[in-house]
């Protein structure tokens, strides 16, 4: 971006002048495709978001999402720069079923996020779908594409922790068989569940107390 | 492993932002003919994603926060700025310093491996010190590669290299094949 | 929504912001430098050839500027650049007479001798380092393309009797060939001058022509019959002296035995057969 | 390294002079340095050891007809590179007796050093071991550098060659007394005599000669390739190097072959400039093979045929050694004050095998005395890259011909290296 | 009556060689190779046979379909081409199918060599660029480990498949000792490592017969023995620290040394004088890179085997290794005095 | 006449001056998105959206914009056009959006964008300008897409997603990974060599033919 001046032909003030009207005009452009897109777009994003919820907490048909504010866990629709929420799942009845939490953590290539479905009083997790991955094609991104493996996180204890073991070796409820070849994505998988479990089991109230669905998050969106 | 070590590593060698994100492949195809070109060329890179990585965070905290549609329109702007504002402020100050990194900033300003660090580590929710630390991993990561090329470059001069295939193409299955050695690194650090 | 009139804002108040500080920053951090050299520059080729007598282009850029050279000493640059180039500094293109290389030897693997059998890499300044390369002329061309390595411009082959033909279109006249040579045998000459010296050879009769067939014999005619003080004789071959005689004409080379002098009308060596390019 | 000696072929014969022919050339220019000043015309009489050719500068030697005869021509002739050069060519006259006619000894002790050296120019002494650099200018020692020792060369590492073995065992006396001369006007504390082990006679016989007192030790030196080397030699003596760019006087040792310390002798003791010298004629390609005296200026072709002619399947005959010697292009070429050997090698040694790219083995730089980089020169000579050559200190290349000899892939590394050079100094040159 | 004078040769002294030429050097590793080749034959039967002559087919094919018209027959002669597809062969599993094996050794040698000049000029060792390819493009397949076979005759029946087809697995699948030890903390015991009687590549397995062959190599003065001594020396002080630290976490120096393609890797790849400095400082300073990569790829990477990542990375550094290690010049660095 | 002129800047983008084959420009989005066919027509349209819109403002406007600060006003009003790509992509195909990530803002930073509105918008009028726009916005996504369809058949066996080879297929992994862009550009770019190099040997004989014949 050489503005090369030297040639001072135009006075200082006409460059300024131009370079705030093109903003200016560019600023409207944007914001117009902005407002004109945004319905769309939060409607997308909800309904992805709806959708994996339902997906990780099976026989769930209603969402409401609670955001760790002030150091309680409180219901609320927005949610703040550096806060973190979880979703919590009823039944059509409005009864609680779980949480479906969000984690992300360093995968074999990059970082991988990822949402599971979660019971606390039962402590198992009933489901996981992975949202963001660049693991390896073939290979890492069985953790997503592989059926058994996903379908291996339903009703799948946490206490202690989830362990991933070598296929065909699982004995206890709270192993899973590792992907042959992708051991180290699936194991990944495991310790960014495990992890974010730990870190929301203190702040999550005591099973029984969830707080009910407000009527008007009805849909979560 | 350290968060911040993680990230270092990861923008470093795993995510190598030429060899695994073809970022910043203009100058890295371009300029990688001389070692010592190169090694400035990083150098200079390095330090314009420094201030990059400032700019971004700065941005982030304080402007977009009401205004994200205006991301993208604000990094390249401010970045450019300021970097050419950095740029004058060089020539002025130190000439032999302008001479040995200077001249190649206006080429890396617009260079989209500086656009691409400010939007990753706004995707990625960066603090300043993380930004500052992925900057650094970035920068030296690009360095790396452009060395590395350059060195191997410079020993391909010396050899029979096909005509058909000197030039472009050449450098390209050079950089195909650092790129596969690159992915050695996968999963560095990131199991422990 | 507020947004709608935000982003206008933050825009517009972004732009006022860098453009006052750059204009601010152009005004106190300027440094002098002239802005036509890099302009100049980025005209010129960028071929760093040396063809104009400078090390590389932009020491070119900086003369042009200071006026010191014309844009026509640049061979490399077509005609339109070298118009631009001058319309831009405003100074006259200052054009050159169009200098081709030409080689001072005839001798191919059909007229010159070898009395050795060369082996090693190939290439003539390799081979003379061996004894000369077992060529019977020492001063002749040794005929292993040097010159044609060294060409930037793709304009010397090789022909099939082993020398080296020029192609006066592509020929720039950079020194290249010129410093390739072990045996210094390249000059650069006006392509206009049609006569010209295809021999080396400092000996006379028949030391001379026992070495190579095309080669001078130092007898002289062509002094005799060339208009008055146009050729000399000097180290026993003649020597063409362009600005010292007559008008050039064609007469000078009709007695010449050993056709070592020549009247180019085209390339050097066009009529030449494809032959052997060495014999033992 | 360790080339295989190939002296058993001549190491036993004993030094035979060659009958005198006809024709003898003699280039003005057969030293280093500025070519001599001829002293006589074509026509005139000359008389063996006659001065024929004045020094032409200071690092330049005066030439003397190597035979009585008349000049027959000066002027461009071919010389030992193929290349033409200017020459004094003699006709021997068939019926002289080509005695040498002494001067009366001159009496070395009373000349002072700058006499001595003049004296040594004007005799045409050069040095005999190859490079044939004028000895007078190794000898003039420049004010404040001081020569503690004076160390002679019998090093002869080149295979195939003789000549300075057998000298050594033939004029031991010579030698020494030439040495004696060389101390004291250079004012040396000690003369060292360096002989590769692998010529322990030489050793004994020089021990021998030794009177008791005089400073002068036999040193043995380890048998390799190239012991012979100024440098190497000094290193090997000493244990240390001299530094790049600089001259074995600078660590304060003056070396000389043996050959010239005996042509220093026969000139100081017996009158006789520098007319003739010894040449090992060897190799497979040679009937029978010897150590001569030559006169200076003979034609090869005459050597060869004093030593029975040259077998079927000749291919290349090399003056000098195998290792760093020069091909010649033609038998007429001359025998020279440098040339220590002529060997004749056959379809067999020359039949060159494939050559194959450099795969980086690191062979030469462990063969390379130098320490130096010889694959990466091959590589930046091939791609014409001469200056960055030049970064990698090319001229600090002996062209041993160690590097060649160590590839396996047959690459021609020294002619490479001495093509970069020749580019090197010819456009230093044409860009004045 | 003058005879008439031979033709006289010119050709730049000196005139005298050294026994050694290059083709010699390739074919000794070759000879090298024999005892480990014959290991994979008694470990893994006929199907070694069938990787280890897809890899060679495709690997002389490519020199034959890309070397120019007149040299074509010499590249084949000096045995390179060969020699490239059989040290791919040995580092690829028994069971991969033959198709993707002659793929590799095809691309070894364009992608490694032919478009770089050929012989000489390339700046990867080809066959660890081949297997490096293979590993990159068919990773389920390359990291799949059948036992060793039952008898000589039999063959997987994964080394059948047709091409660009997948390959059936039949049976178990074993892991490596670098795979066990890594995903499951399983420990081999160190007899099996050093006789070979492990999961692994073709030519891996058995690092007493590697070593063998090394030695050879070494008394041929065909081999840079600073670069595997390097190499070796650097896993096994690196590994012994870090077991220091962590016994239980970290593999013992032993079991870094005899376990995976480390053997193979550091006498017969890294050790190619192509792609490794031609320096002696810069071999001490590669094996020690080469070293210190695959201990940190193998203990704290993604993958459970680091070797060829670890050598293409340092043939990538080697020219400025080369650059930076010139050797000091005689006479220079020194005073007069 | 002024119809074969925009023909001919039409053309030129397409094949002579192809600006990925031939100029080597906008490597970085060239190598990073073509993972997929799909996504390498999402990237060659957003890219033509806004070279094409961005080249129309840029000549027309190119009399009001003072020569100084040009590069700010060429890119603030790039900028425009790809947020304007950016929203519209991501309020329509989510799902290709989010499989181009960031490399869509990136499209500022594609040196050919700001390349062509420097050296031809600036200069040339509006027809014009478009139709070299067009010529080599054309040419951008023709590239990408052969890029893309040669990596996607290779490394998944599927064209848009479509198997094209049965289940059995063994796909070539590293050919949607970072280095198979790499060697599959620096291939393509080989055979554009070899062709040239045919071409000219074939144009070299018909000389040689016509001087003999001569």
């Amino acid at each position: 971006m050489n503005t090369g001046a030297n040639a001072a032909a135009p006075s200082s003030l006409r460059l300024i002048l131009t370079l705030a009207i093109a903003g200016l005009i560019s600023g409207i452009a944007i914001i117009g495709i902005y407002e004109s897109t945004l319905p769309t777009i939060t409607a997308n994003k909800a309904r992805e978001l709806r959708e994996a919820v339902f997906k990780v907490l099976p026989g769930v048909s209603q969402m409401q999402q609670f955001v760790w504010r002030g150091d309680q866990l409180i219901a609320a629709e927005d949610l703040q720069k550096d806060e973190e929420a979880v979703y919590g799942g009823y039944d059509e009845n409005g009864e609680f079923v779980g949480y479906a939490i969000p984690g992300a953590g360093p995968g074999f290539q990059d970082t991988i996020g990822l949402l599971f479905g979660f019971t606390p009083e039962q402590q198992l997790v009933l489901g996981m779908e992975v949202l963001e991955s660049r693991e390896t094609p073939g290979l890492g991104d069985k953790i997503y594409k592989d059926a058994d493996f996903v379908g291996s996180f339903s009703k799948l204890s946490i206490d202690p922790e989830i362990v991933a073991v070598k296929k065909g070796t699982t004995s206890q409820p709270n192993e899973i068989d590792a992907i042959t070849g992708a051991t180290i994505s699936s194991k990944a998988v495991v310790r960014i569940i495990n992890k974010t479990h730990s870190d929301w089991i203190q702040r999550l109230p005591p099973p029984g107390s969830e707080p009910p669905l407000r009527q008007d998050a009805g849909d979560g969106s | 492993m350290d968060n911040l070590t993680w990230i270092f590593i990861s923008a470093l060698l795993v995510n190598n932002f030429v060899l695994t994100y073809f970022l910043g492949l203009c100058p890295f195809l371009g300029v990688s003919n001389s070692l010592e070109t190169s090694a400035r060329l990083g150098l200079a890179t390095t330090f314009v994603m420094l201030v990059t990585a400032v700019c971004a965070w700065v941005l982030n905290t304080y402007v977009l926060i009401h205004a994200p549609y205006l991301r993208l329109i604000c990094f390249i702007v401010v970045i450019a700025s300021t970097v050419q504002f950095i740029e004058m402020l060089i020539r002025k100050l130190s000439p032999a310093l302008f001479r040995a990194m200077g001249i190649f900033l206006p080429l890396i300003t617009t260079n989209c491996a500086i656009l691409g660090l400010a939007i990753f580590a706004t995707n990625r929710g960066y603090g300043f010190v993380e930004g500052i630390v992925y900057a650094l991993g970035a920068g030296i990561g690009f360095t790396l590669a452009l060395v590395l090329l350059a060195g191997l470059r410079e020993e391909s001069e010396l050899s029979d290299i096909p005509a058909l295939i000197k030039g472009t193409a050449m450098n390209l299955i050079i950089a195909g094949i650092l790129s596969m050695a690159f992915m050695g690194f996968a999963g560095l650090f990131s199991s422990a | 929504m507020n947004s709608l009139l935000t982003a206008p804002a933050i825009m517009v108040g972004i732009g006022l912001f860098f453009g006052a500080i750059l204009a601010i920053a152009q005004r106190f951090l300027k440094v002098d430098e002239d802005p036509r050299i890099e302009a100049t520059n980025e005209m010129l080729p960028g071929t760093n050839c040396g063809a104009c007598g400078q090390p590389g282009c932009l020491p070119f850029a900086e003369k042009l500027v200071s006026g010191d050279v014309d844009p026509g000493q640049c061979t490399v640059s077509t005609d339109d650049t070298i118009e631009s180039i001058a319309e831009y500094l405003e100074v006259d293109a200052g054009r050159q007479e169009k200098l081709v290389a030409r080689l001072r030897c005839g001798g191919g693997g059909l007229q010159a001798h070898q009395i050795a059998e060369y082996q090693g890499f190939e290439g003539c300044r390799a081979a003379a380092v061996v004894s000369g390369g077992g060529k019977g002329c020492a001063w002749g061309c040794l005929g292993l393309g040097d010159c044609e390595v060294a060409c930037t411009f793709d304009a010397i082959h090789m022909n099939a009797n082993g020398l080296p033909q020029v192609d006066t279109d592509k020929c720039r006249a950079c020194p290249d060939c010129v410093a390739a040579c072990p045996r210094d045998l390249f000059e650069l000459v006006p392509i206009k001058q049609n006569l010209f010296v295809q021999c080396n050879i400092p000996l006379a009769g028949q030391a001379a022509t026992q070495l190579c067939s095309v080669a001078c014999d130092a007898c002289g005619k062509c002094v005799a019959d060339a208009a008055p003080g146009l050729i000399r004789m000097e180290n026993n071959l003649p020597v063409i002296d362009y600005s010292a005689g007559g008008p050039a004409r064609p007469d000078a080379v009709f007695r010449c035995a050993t056709h070592s002098i020549v009247w180019l009308e085209k390339e050097q060596f066009q009529d030449q057969e494809a032959r052997p390019a060495r014999m033992g | 390294m360790h080339p295989a000696h190939h002296k058993s072929q001549t190491e036993d014969l004993e030094i035979q002079r060659v009958p005198f022919g006809k024709d003898y050339v003699m280039p003005l220019g057969q030293h280093i340095g500025v070519p001599s000043k001829p002293a006589v015309v074509a026509g005139e009489a000359v008389r063996r050891g006659q001065l024929i050719a004045e020094p032409g500068g200071f690092v330049s030697t005066a030439l003397h007809s190597p035979v009585t005869g008349t000049v027959r021509e000066i002027g461009d002739l071919r010389g030992v590179d193929g290349r033409f050069a200017p020459a004094i060519a003699i006709e021997a006259d068939a019926f002289a007796t080509q005695r040498v006619e002494p001067d009366p000894a001159m009496d070395w002790q009373s000349l002072s050093l700058e006499e001595f050296i003049d004296a040594v120019q004007m005799a045409g002494i050069v040095g005999m071991g190859g490079a044939a650099f004028p000895s007078h200018v190794k000898l003039s020692v420049p004010d404040g550098t001081r020569i503690r020792h004076l160390l002679i060369n019998g090093a002869e590492c080149e295979p195939y060659l003789t000549n300075d073995h057998r000298l050594m065992l033939e004029r031991p006396a010579a030698l020494l007394e030439g040495a004696e001369i060389v101390r004291r006007k250079l004012g040396a504390e000690e003369t060292i005599i360096g002989v590769e082990s692998n010529k322990p006679d030489a050793i004994e016989i020089l021990c021998d000669h030794i009177s008791p007192g005089q400073p002068v030790r036999v040193v043995p030196l380890k048998v390799k390739y190239p012991q012979g080397a100024e440098k190497m030699m000094i290193k090997s003596v000493f244990g240390k190097e001299v530094p790049a760019g600089q001259l074995p006087r600078d660590v304060g040792v003056n070396v000389n072959n043996v050959g010239t310390i005996v042509a220093i002798a026969d000139y100081f003791l017996r009158g006789m400039p520098l007319i003739e010298r010894i040449v090992t004629v060897a190799g497979p390609g040679v009937t029978y093979p010897a150590n001569l005296i030559v006169p200076l200026g003979t034609p090869v072709r005459d050597v060869v045929r004093f030593c029975g002619g040259l077998k079927g399947g000749t291919r290349e005959i090399i003056m000098g050694g195998p290792m760093m010697g020069r091909p010649i292009a033609s038998l007429d070429v001359p025998v020279l004050k440098g040339c220590s050997g002529v060997l004749v090698f056959t379809e067999e040694q020359t039949s060159r095998r494939k050559e194959y790219p450099c795969i980086r083995c690191g062979r030469c730089l462990e063969a390379c005395p130098y320490f130096l980089n010889p694959s990466r020169f091959a590589r930046l000579a091939r791609a014409r890259m001469f200056d960055e050559m030049k970064a990698h200190h090319v001229f600090d290349c002996v062209e041993c011909g160690c590097c060649t000899f160590a590839c396996p892939s047959d690459i021609p590394i020294v002619q490479l290296i001495r093509t970069a050079k020749d580019d090197l100094t010819h456009r230093k040159e044409s860009h004045g | 009556m003058k005879k008439k004078d031979p033709d006289l040769l010119l050709f730049h002294a000196p005139l005298l060689r050294q026994g050694m030429t290059t083709p010699r050097a390739m074919r000794d590793v070759i000879y090298a190779l024999l005892p480990a080749t014959g290991a994979a034959l008694w470990f893994f039967g006929l199907s070694a046979v069938l990787v280890i002559g897809s890899c060679i087919a495709g690997a002389v094919l490519a020199e034959v379909t890309f070397a120019k018209r007149e040299t074509r027959g010499e590249s084949l002669r000096d045995a390179t081409g060969v020699l490239t597809g059989l040290l791919l062969g040995l580092t690829l599993p028994p069971g991969l199918p033959m198709w993707m094996a002659f793929l590799g050794g095809f691309v070894a040698i364009s992608l490694g060599k032919v478009i770089w000049g050929g012989l000489g000029h390339n700046l990867f060792n080809p066959a660890l660029l081949g297997r490096a390819f293979l590993l990159a493009t068919f990773p389920i397949a390359m990291t799949t480990w059948v036992p060793a076979a039952g008898g000589f005759l039999d063959v997987y029946a994964s080394n059948l498949a047709l091409p660009f087809m997948q390959a059936q697995v039949d049976g178990v699948t074993s892991a490596t000792p670098l795979g066990m030890m890594k995903f499951e903390q399983e420990v081999t015991p160190l007899a099996n490592l050093v006789l070979g009687r492990t999961g692994g590549s073709l030519g891996e397995t058995s690092g007493l017969l590697l070593l063998l062959g090394g030695i050879y190599l070494w008394l041929r003065r065909d081999l840079d023995w600073r670069i595997p001594v390097s190499i070796l020396l650097t896993v096994v002080i690196f590994s012994a620290v870090l077991t220091l630290f962590d016994g239980e976490r970290f593999p013992s120096p032993l079991f870094s040394l005899f376990s995976g393609g480390l053997m193979l890797g550091a006498i017969y790849m890294a050790t190619d004088p192509v792609t490794s400095p031609v320096t002696p400082r810069g071999a001490w300073i590669f094996g020690i890179g080469v070293g210190v990569l695959v201990i940190l790829i193998r203990v704290f990477g993604g993958l459970p085997e680091g070797v060829m990542y670890a050598i293409l990375l340092m043939n990538a550094a080697t020219p400025l290794i080369d650059r930076y290690t010139q050797p000091r010049v005689f006479g220079r660095g020194v005073d007069s005095t | 006449m002024k119809k074969s002129d925009s023909y001919e800047e039409f053309i030129k983008g397409i094949w002579r001056d192809n600006p990925v084959f031939v100029q080597v420009l906008g490597m970085c989005p060239m190598l990073a998105v073509t993972n997929s066919a799909i996504n390498a027509v999402a990237m060659g349209m957003a890219t033509f959206f806004v070279l094409v819109g961005s080249s129309f403002l840029v000549s027309s406007f190119r009399n009001w914009i003072p020569k100084q600060v040009r590069i700010s006003c060429f890119i603030i009003i790039i900028a425009t056009f790809v947020t304007v790509a950016d929203y519209t992509l991501l309020a329509l195909v989510p799902k290709v959006h989010k499989e181009l990530g960031a490399f869509i803002p990136l499209i500022v930073a594609n040196c050919m964008i700001l390349g062509r509105q420097e050296a031809f918008s600036s200069r040339y009028p509006v027809r014009l300008a478009v139709m070299d726009a067009i010529g080599m916005a054309g040419g951008f996504l023709l590239a990408l897409f052969s890029l893309g369809a040669i990596r996607e058949i290779l490394g998944d066996g599927a064209l848009f997603g479509i198997k094209l080879f049965g289940e059995n297929f063994e796909p070539w992994v590293i050919m949607i990974l970072p280095p198979g862009g790499f060697l599959t550009l620096g291939v393509i770019l080989l055979f554009f060599n070899w062709f040239k190099f045919k071409k000219d040997e074939f144009l070299a004989e018909v000389a040689e033919a016509e001087r003999g014949g001569g």
